[in-house]
């Protein structure tokens, strides 16, 4: 099984990472993904993204070891922009492709869940002249605690 | 030893990276924290609250209770925030 | 909420999909899309989808209203190509689009659970000169309980 | 009564689409199951077995005990299998 983890400012091409990854292995039926969106609600003007080199790929890569553990899969591709982005923008995808789509969908959002709290990235937000650093959220804690 | 700073924690400090020659007192994470502390000024300001704070000890997670080395990475940085 | 629901031949941009549904709100922070392909295995030629037209668009309609009334959703699309396609190819998109990664995953896959046991489309492979109609799977079934 | 079929049901049977004069003893969807049975040849084969076949009234799913009116639109075809 072959993951992609890539780190990056510039945007992605849906059709070109969905292709990557299926043109890869003839057994694939399924491709769960998941976009992240930055959200333009509560007067957001720009979201800038910081993260840890090194670490970040890190943790990445044992979040796909421990995915590839619990479930047949047959690739993985993780996409995480960083720097400065606007309302609308998309900041993250996560693919994963199996021969069926329980397996694709669970490990989708297991991995969501994982990056969410593993995985050394850190938002800021301009609202206006105001900037503020994202708290993280109690859901997101408790969404990587189901796969525990 | 390589102290390293990530989003408000290194706006406070005011630095990125530094590298820190460990005293021998200094031998995990909550005591380099507690070391820190007693420098005063941003690193004060930061260190005050360690539970607002998370540490990685070359490059993986590390309650601060983690024994520490000469030549570790330590970072430290608020919950993380992506995806 | 918009709904797209598409039935058709041709093959789908993703791209341009999840641009017209992020377009639209400026809420949207995560859109989970599910992408099925057609498996190249077991020897596998040619996979031709036939469909009861009226019917498809009327199940399928049904299944969004309820995915609507589950979840707090802000856009949906959803496309079944018909015809004869190739092992390799997109056979299916549902995309949901929702403020929150649960709700957007949640959707995503009762949408697919319930497109696979209520929506009139029928598969048959050819596999060199033989032909089979596909039977339905247990574990299909099976996924559409979870939601009653 | 307007009868469609689909996948195997379609090819067994010959036709997609045809009309029905439904006669006053058919009155379900398992009457016109019974009905069509006694035509013979492809029909015969493919309503021996109803377990194998569902129905759709007015582009509904119907079980075999829906009632049926002389404008219904009713459909055979096997489980579906699409997505």
């Amino acid at each position: 099984m072959i993951a992609h983890i890539r780190i990056q400012q510039e945007d992605f091409d849906l059709n070109d990472e969905i292709e990557a990854l299926t043109g890869e292995t003839s057994g694939i039926g399924a491709v769960a993904n998941f976009v992240g969106v930055v959200r333009g609600d509560d007067g957001l003007t720009a979201l800038t993204v910081e993260h840890y080199p090194g670490m970040t790929e890190r943790q990445i890569g044992s979040c796909v070891e421990e995915a590839r553990g619990r479930w047949p899969l047959l690739g993985i591709t993780i996409i995480h922009r960083i720097g400065t982005l606007q309302p609308g923008a998309r900041i993250v995808l996560v693919a994963v492709a199996a021969a069926h789509r329980g397996a694709a969908f669970s490990a989708c959002e297991f991995l969501m869940d994982y990056l969410k709290t593993r995985a050394p990235f850190w938002k800021r937000e301009d609202c206006g002249d105001e900037v503020r650093w994202v708290e993280p959220r109690v859901s997101d804690a408790d969404a990587a605690k189901r796969w525990a | 030893m390589t102290l390293v700073y990530f989003a408000w924690v290194r706006q406070k400090i005011g630095i990125a990276q530094e590298t820190f020659p460990a005293p021998p007192n200094v031998k995990t994470v909550q005591d380099l924290i507690d070391h820190l502390q007693r420098r005063g000024g941003g690193y004060a300001d930061v260190f005050a609250d360690p539970a607002r704070l998370r540490a990685a000890v070359n490059q993986e997670h590390a309650p601060f209770d983690t024994a520490l080395s000469p030549d570790d990475e330590v970072a430290f940085f608020p919950p993380v925030t992506g995806g």
